[in-house]
């Protein structure tokens, strides 16, 4: 388990390689990066990422521990960046390992459900157009409702 | 008490501050809402709408009304668009 | 869409450093790697993986088709490995990259669930006990039901 | 005709070969199995139980209702363990 929070890009391949290197106990790693992804005018010019310091990994430890309780996994890591990031820029990026798919699959949509709508981040798009932050989605709280009962 | 009082996203732009000192006694957050509210347009335009917004008590998320006794931090914000 | 069917080894983070490069149009980018699990009494000497030539490219096509007939998929790429293998190395490795995490997410488990029971490979794992074929699991084609009436 | 026949896995080991031409007027792959099976007792013993088998006819996943006329490779294989 690790957490990372930071402002400096990264590369999701270096991480994976390193993540995945010399398991011998787990047949599966799942990894789920998010990328900086223009609008549909194409007209993005930067995201500018916000977040809560004093909260931010204290609420990142406690999605991945409650991850690692409901799931078998060998390890797992969460990097999340903040500041301002170009279009196709790497933001964020979480990777499980697990003797069993299934585990590995269900734990990353788990976290990313739960980092989606309860890690303090916040996103603005920052178009030629203007300003604006990006607003919760809906299906995004909905997302949680499936881990509610028991996966 | 005193409590220090953040604001993230377009709570901090439209109060037009990050953090600040508060003197209080309210008993719980909602309390301390009214209070911020009936200070100056601004507090409450920002609050005008307690279901567009979340709030974290001492780095936790919890409700409007969780109590303040013994709090040294109490922050709000939108609903958190990670990931 | 892409496959690749070797017997050589491959790095799975310079595939996904590679598969996420410059990605506006991709918001979500899953991959899961397939590693070379120990045995429950870790003895395991190798794994040797048995295939199809003829048809496992077309096979692996046909089920890449399929999803990216099935969700709204930017790219995608299977990596399946053939021949011997140690602990720990990687066999196979799937990458989707989508606008939205869900379509990424769906279409990278139904690429594995198809692969694990529908693409020509055979393991056979070498322990110092002896050789024996990994037998199919029953878990392995009931995965399979959940895609049959449109996720 | 001629037909190409394939086997894999522990098909392959226990019928002792991976490829053999075989000639047959066998009208459907179950036909052919039964002409393999009255061979020798490898055969008999490698498609004792067609349920732990699989078939492809021309590389493509069939049962072993499948027709065979017209075709040129028929293989022979357990369940596939692939990923």
């Amino acid at each position: 388990m690790a957490v990372r929070v930071q402002s400096d890009s990264f590369d999701p391949g270096a991480e994976l390689t390193a993540f995945a290197h010399g398991r011998r106990d787990a047949g599966a790693v799942v990894t789920f990066s998010g990328l900086v992804r223009d609008t549909a005018a194409r007209d993005l010019e930067a995201m500018e990422i916000e977040h809560y310091p004093a909260m931010t990994e204290r609420a990142i430890a406690g999605i991945e521990a409650e991850a690692v309780a409901r799931w078998s996994l060998t390890d797992s890591l969460v990097i999340h960046r903040h500041g301002r990031l170009a279009p196709g820029e790497i933001i964020m990026m979480v990777a499980t390992a697990a003797p069993h798919r299934a585990d590995a699959f269900a734990a990353a949509e788990f976290l990313m459900d739960y980092l989606k709508s309860r890690a303090p981040f916040w996103k603005k798009e920052i178009t030629r157009a203007g300003e604006s932050w990006v607003a919760a989605k809906d299906e995004d709280e909905q997302a949680l409702d499936r881990w509610r009962d028991g996966a | 008490m005193t409590v220090d009082v953040l604001y993230f996203a377009w709570v901090r732009e439209r109060i037009g501050l990050p953090k600040e000192k508060v003197e209080t006694d309210a008993p719980t957050v909602a309390v301390l809402v009214e209070e911020l509210k009936a200070r100056e347009d601004r507090y409450a335009a920002a609050f005008a709408d307690l279901s567009a917004l979340r709030v974290a008590v001492d780095q936790e998320l919890t409700d409007f009304d969780a109590p303040l006794d013994g709090v040294r931090e109490v922050a709000f914000f939108p609903p958190m668009t990670g990931g």
